[in-house]
C-alpha cells in the first residue's frame, strides 16, 4: 500500500505547491463540468417532469428507451459528435472540435439520460395529490412544477449530483472531443490518462485525489445550501 | 345555474362509481352531498373542481360546457377551489402554504400577510403560523386547509368532509365560515358531509348519492 | 483449455493496432502450442506491467528503456525482433516547404523557424522519445519544465520539455498514435508518426487523412521493437519457460519470415532485425 | 452522416452473421456486468436504505462522502485495485489481474455510491407512515423493510438499471484490470476502444449499436417483468 | 394494569406537546382519548402503541418499563396494533394488505383466505377483497385498515379517530366491533375521538387531554 501512501503525498505537495498548470487542469474540469451539468440539467429536469406527469401512449417506451441509453458508451458519443463537427462534418465549419465547447456537447448527451431518468423516479414517487392541491389552489402548469419540485428535491439534487460526478470522472469524451490539448482542453481525467499511459502511476492517482477533494468540497458546499435552504 | 351536468358518468377499470344523468346546481346556495362510503362524493367533488375529466357526459359550468383539457381548466380552477377529504400541505410553514395561494392570485406583497393571518384566525390557527405545516396534528392540517382556501377568494368553495377529524368548537367555527361565505361574500358552497344533523343545520340543499347514483334520499 | 500453455504479453497499443499479432499468433499456437494473452497499453504501463511482474513478457520499443529493464533485473535478456520506422506528416500544402527532404532534423528545424502548428504525442511513448531526441538535433533550444515531487522520501521529477517560445504552435496532446494523427489532421499540422497507424489511416479508411508524408528514410527515424522475457529470480511465478519459448520462435526464420511477409494494405511495416 | 449510415449496416452485418468471436465479447460484457450489478445492489441497496431510515451522527457526512464518490474516475478505482491485486500488491497471490473478476471488483467499487445514493434517495421520499404502519402490525425489521422497498420499487430499480448501464457501457476498468485480452477479459467497450484506437471508426461505432441494441433488449425485458410485478 | 405512565413528556423542537406526570390505563376496558385538535391524542397513541419514544419519562407496560429500542419494542408490538388517524394502505390489493399482518404472524396459508374474508365482512368490505388499496376512498381506507388490525389478533388495540370519515351505518359497525373485542375476545382497547356522544355510548373510561395536560373534564 506504499503506492497509495505515496500518491497520497504526491497530492498534498501538488496541492500545497499551487502549480499553475494544475491549477489550471484543475479550472479547465470544474469549467466543464459546470457547463455540462447545468445546461444538462436545464434540458433534463424539465424533460423529466413533463415525462413522470404526462400519462400519453408510448411512455412506457420512451423511458425504456432512456434507461437503455444510460449505458451510451463515452465512445460513441464521442464519435458520434466527432463526426458532426470535424472539419469534414456538417457543422464542421464552427472549429468547434478539440476545444472546451466539444467537450460540453458530448458530455451533455452523456447525462441528459441520467438526470431525466433519475428526476422522473424523483417525480414519479411524489403523492399525486401535491398536484392536485396545487391546481385547485389556482396554479398554472408553471407553479405546479416548482411545488412538485420542490417536493422531490431530494431526489432531483440528486440526480444533479449524480450527473455532475458522471461528467467530472469522465475521461473518453473529454479525451476524444477535447483531444487532451495541453493548456486548452487537459482536464484532471484526461490528464491522469496521460499520467497512468506513461507508467506514472503514483502522479496519476494524485491527480484523482485532488480531483476527489474538489469534489468533496463542491458537495459540502451544495450540501451546506441545500441545509440552508430545507430549513 | 352553476354546473349543469348532464349523462355523466365516472368509469374506473371498468366499475361505474359515478352515473348522473342529469344534476343542476344553482348559485349562491350551500350544497350538501351525502351517501355512505364509496358512494362518490369526492369523486363527484372533484370533477365539479376541475380536477378530475369525466369519463363520460358533460358538465356545463356558468352556462358552458367545460372543456377536459389542461389549457382551459387553468381559469377555471382560478374560481372553484376544492378542500380535500385528507388535505395535503406542502413541505413548507404554513404561511408559506397560504402565501402559495396569494402568490398565484398576484396579490401585493405587502398584503399577504394581513389576509393570511386573517384567515387563519377564522379557522383558530394563528399560533401556528410559523409551524412546519407538515407536522400538523389531523384536525390542525385540517383547518390550515380551509383557511389556505379562504385565502384564494374563490366564487365556488368545494368542502369534502371538511369537519371529520375536527374537534367541536373548530366544527362551529368551519360552520360559521360556511355561513358567511354564503351569506357576506355570495360564494357558493358544495360540501360533503357524513353528519346528517350538519347537514340539516348548514345546507340548502341536499344530494344524496347511492352507489353512485343521485337518489331522492335514504330509505 | 489447457491452461498451462497460456502467458501473458504486455505490449504497446501500436503493435496491437498494426495487426500483426493477428498473423503471429495463430502460428506460433500451432508450432508450440502456446497461446498468448495480450494487454495492450501504453508503452510506460506496458514495461510497468513487467516491472510488476504481471506478465511473463514484453513486447515493446524503447530501446533505452529495454535496456534499463535488462539492467534492473526485471527481464532476462532482450532480443531485437524487427523494426519499422517513423515518418514527419503534414498537410497537402506543406507550408514550411519540407517535402522531400531527408533529414529529419532539417525539417524540424524548418517548422520550428516557421512556426508553423506541430502536435506532439506528448506522452513520454516511443514516438515522443524519437520526436525530443530530432528537436535536440536538430539545435532547437529546448526548455525543460521540471517539477519536484517528494513521494515516500524519494524525489520525483517531472519533466516538460518542448521547443522554446512555442507555446502558439506546439500543442502537445498525450495521447495514442491514431488519436495525434486524427488531431494533426484536423488542425492541419506537422507531426511525427509510425508508419504503420499512418497506413491505417491513410489507406485504410473511407475518409483518409489529409495529410502526406513530407519526410522519410532517414536512420534516425527507425523504430526498433524488442522482446523480453520477464525474469524468473525476480517473479518466481512467471512463466518463463514458455516466454523464452516464444521469443526464439519469433526471432527464428519462420517467425522472422511471417512478420517479413506482412502487408497491410500492400505495404511492408516491419523488417525483421534478427535474421538477415 | 454517412459514417453513423455505414456503422448502422455494419452493425446489422455483424449482428446477423454471428461471428462467434462478437458472440463471445457479448457474453463476456454480459456477465460482467451482470455480476458487477448483482453483486453492488446486494451492498448498495441494504445500504442505502439502512442509511435513509436511520438517524445517526454524521449522516449528512455519510452522504457528503458518497456523493463524492460519485466522482470517483475510473482510472483512479482501476489503479487502486491494481495495486491491490497486481504481483506485488498484497492480493498478488491470488492472480486475479486480467480476469473477469477484477473487471467485477472494480466496477463494484464504481457503482456502489451509485446504487446507495439513489436507494436512499428513493427511501427518503417514501412517506414515513409506511414504516409505522408495517410496525405496528407487527413487522421486525425485515419485513419492514421489504414494505419500504416495495413502495420505493421504481426508484431502486432505476437505481439499478442506472448502474448496470454504467458499468456496461465503461471503458476504463475494464481495460485496466481485465487488460482487454481476446477470449477472457475482452468486452464490447473494451473491444470499442481497441478498434478506434486502429481507427476503425465505423466498427466501433457498430460494437457501440450492438451494445446499444442489447441494452435495450435487456430494458424492455426489465420493463415487462416490472409490469408484470406492479399488477 | 395495563399501562403505567410516569413523569412522560413528549417535545417537539422545544414545545412540548404532552406532559403527563402520571396515567394509568387498566386491562380489558375501553378507554376514550379525548381532547380537541392538537391536544396530543394521536402523540399519546403512538406512544402507546411503541411507534414512537417519549422524550422523557417512563412507560410501564404490563408492569416492566418499555425500553425503547428496536430490538425490545419489536415483540411488543406484536400485542398491540394502532389503527392510524389517516391510515396508510401498501400499493397491493386489500387482500395482501391484510395477509402481511398474517404472514408476520405465522398463519398458515390455507386459514388466511378466511381469516381475510372474515374481517372484511365485518366491516361490511368483502366485496373489495381484490381491490388495489390505494385507490379506496376516504371511508373504505378507514374501514379496511380496521379489518387489517382486527387480523392482528392482539392484546390491546388502539384505534385513532376510527370512525372520522365512516358513514353512518359503517360506524355503527365499527362500534360494534369495538365492544366485542371487549366483551368476547377480552382485547382491551382505546380509542380517540371527536363524538361525545359515541364516547358516552361506547367507553368505560374518558381521559381527557388540553394542550397534553391531563385534565379531568372540560369546562
Ligand atoms: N382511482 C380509482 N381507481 C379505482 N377505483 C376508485 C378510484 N378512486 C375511487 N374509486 C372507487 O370509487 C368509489 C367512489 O369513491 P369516492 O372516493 O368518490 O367515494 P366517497 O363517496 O367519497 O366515499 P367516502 O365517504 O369513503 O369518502 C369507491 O368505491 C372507490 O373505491
Ligand atoms: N413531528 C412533529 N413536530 C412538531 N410538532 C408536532 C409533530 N407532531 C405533532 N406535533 C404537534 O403536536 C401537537 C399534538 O399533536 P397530535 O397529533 O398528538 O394532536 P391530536 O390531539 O391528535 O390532534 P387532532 O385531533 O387534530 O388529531 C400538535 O399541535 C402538533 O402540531
Ligand atoms: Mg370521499
Ligand atoms: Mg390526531
Amino acid at each position: 500500500m506504499d503506492f497509495i501512501k505515496d500518491s497520497f503525498i504526491s497530492a498534498l505537495y501538488l496541492l500545497v505547491s499551487f502549480d499553475p498548470d494544475l491549477l489550471d487542469i484543475v479550472f479547465v474540469s470544474l469549467k466543464v463540468s459546470f457547463f455540462s451539468t447545468m445546461l444538462s440539467s436545464c434540458i433534463a429536469v424539465p424533460l423529466g417532469f413533463f415525462i413522470a406527469i404526462s400519462s400519453f401512449r408510448g411512455k412506457r417506451a420512451v423511458i425504456t428507451v432512456l434507461n437503455t441509453m444510460l449505458a451510451l458508451p463515452t465512445v460513441v458519443i464521442g464519435l458520434f459528435v466527432y463526426s458532426l463537427i470535424s472539419r469534414r462534418g456538417i457543422l464542421g465549419v464552427l472549429g468547434l472540435l478539440y476545444t472546451q465547447k466539444a467537450i460540453i456537447i458530448g458530455q451533455i448527451i452523456l447525462i441528459v439520460p441520467i438526470i431525466t431518468t433519475f428526476t422522473i423516479s424523483a417525480i414519479s414517487r411524489i403523492d399525486h395529490r401535491y398536484r392536485k392541491t396545487a391546481m385547485t389552489l389556482g396554479a398554472g402548469p408553471f407553479l405546479t412544477a416548482v411545488v412538485l419540485l420542490r417536493e422531490a428535491r431530494f431526489g432531483i439534487v440528486s440526480a444533479v449530483i449524480g450527473g455532475f460526478g458522471r461528467v467530472i470522472s469522465e475521461i473518453g469524451i473529454s479525451m476524444m472531443l477535447g483531444g487532451n490539448a495541453k493548456g486548452f482542453t487537459r482536464t484532471i481525467t484526461t490528464a491522469m490518462a496521460l499520467e497512468y499511459d506513461k507508467g506514472e502511476f503514483v502522479l496519476s492517482i494524485a491527480l484523482g485525489m485532488i480531483l476527489m477533494a474538489v469534489c468533496l468540497g463542491i458537495n459540502i458546499l451544495a450540501g451546506y445550501f441545500q441545509g440552508k435552504i430545507s430549513e | 345555474m352553476l354546473y349543469h351536468i348532464k349523462n355523466l358518468k365516472k368509469i374506473y377499470k371498468g366499475r361505474t362509481v359515478l352515473d348522473l344523468p342529469e344534476l343542476i346546481i344553482e348559485k349562491n346556495k350551500i350544497y350538501g352531498i351525502l351517501g355512505p362510503n364509496g358512494s362518490g362524493k369526492t369523486t363527484l367533488l372533484s370533477i365539479l373542481s376541475f380536477l378530475e375529466a369525466p369519463s363520460r357526459g358533460t358538465v356545463f359550468y356558468r352556462g358552458s360546457p367545460v372543456v377536459f383539457s389542461e389549457k382551459h381548466l387553468h381559469a377555471l380552477r382560478q374560481e372553484v377551489v376544492l378542500v380535500d377529504q385528507h388535505p395535503i400541505m406542502f413541505s413548507t410553514s404554513v404561511y408559506k402554504n397560504i402565501e402559495f395561494a396569494l402568490k398565484i392570485r398576484k396579490v401585493p406583497l405587502k398584503d399577504r400577510c394581513q389576509i393570511i393571518k386573517d384567515v387563519l384566525e377564522q379557522v383558530g390557527m394563528l399560533e401556528f403560523i410559523n409551524a412546519d405545516a407538515k407536522n400538523l396534528s389531523g384536525g390542525e392540517t385540517q383547518r390550515v386547509a380551509v383557511a389556505r382556501a379562504l385565502a384564494c377568494f374563490p366564487k365556488v368553495m368545494i368542502f369534502d368532509e371538511p369537519t371529520a377529524s375536527v374537534d367541536k368548537s373548530s366544527q362551529l367555527a368551519v360552520e360559521k365560515i360556511i355561513q358567511e361565505l354564503y351569506s357576506e361574500k355570495n360564494i357558493s358552497v358544495i360540501m360533503s358531509t357524513h353528519n346528517m344533523v350538519q347537514a340539516s343545520r348548514l345546507v340548502h340543499k341536499k344530494i344524496f348519492l347511492l352507489n353512485g347514483h343521485h337518489v331522492d334520499s335514504f330509505v | 483449455a489447457d491452461d498451462e500453455k497460456v502467458i501473458k504479453m504486455s505490449t504497446t497499443t501500436s503493435t496491437q493496432s498494426s495487426g500483426l499479432l493477428e498473423i503471429l499468433l495463430p502460428e506460433l499456437k500451432k508450432d508450440t502450442g502456446i497461446e498468448v494473452k495480450v494487454i495492450a497499453k501504453g508503452t510506460g504501463a506496458a514495461i510497468r506491467d513487467g516491472m510488476d511482474g504481471n506478465v511473463d513478457v514484453i513486447f515493446v520499443h524503447a530501446l533505452e528503456r529495454e535496456n534499463k529493464f535488462v539492467e534492473d533485473g526485471f527481464g532476462t535478456k532482450r532480443y531485437a525482433v524487427m523494426h519499422n520506422d517513423f515518418i514527419i506528416l503534414g498537410p497537402k500544402n506543406d507550408p514550411a516547404g519540407i517535402k522531400g527532404m531527408k533529414d529529419a532534423a532539417q525539417a524540424l528545424k524548418k517548422i520550428a523557424i516557421g512556426r508553423f502548428p506541430f502536435i506532439s504525442r506528448g506522452d513520454d511513448s516511443g514516438t515522443h522519445t524519437k520526436e525530443q531526441d530530432i528537436w535536440k538535433a536538430a539545435g532547437i533550444e529546448m526548455e525543460k519544465n521540471v517539477k519536484i515531487l517528494s513521494a515516500g522520501g524519494k524525489d520525483k521529477e517531472i519533466s516538460f520539455i518542448y521547443p522554446k517560445g512555442s507555446e502558439k504552435w506546439y500543442i502537445s496532446i498525450g495521447q495514442g498514435m491514431g488519436k495525434t494523427l486524427t488531431f494533426a489532421d484536423e488542425k492541419q499540422a506537422y507531426t511525427i508518426a509510425d508508419r504503420g497507424t499512418y497506413i491505417k489511416y491513410k489507406l485504410g479508411r473511407d475518409q483518409a487523412l489529409d495529410l502526406e508524408i513530407v519526410c522519410q528514410g532517414d536512420p534516425v527515424l527507425f523504430n526498433p521493437y524488442g522482446i523480453i522475457p520477464v525474469n524468473p529470480k525476480k517473479f518466481p511465478h512467471v512463466k518463463y519457460a514458455l516466454a523464452e519459448e516464444f521469443s526464439q520462435w519469433l526471432i527464428s526464420e519462420k517467425g522472422q519470415k511471417l512478420i517479413a511477409d506482412y502487408k497491410l494494405l500492400g505495404e511492408q511495416l516491419f523488417y525483421p532485425d534478427a535474421v538477415k
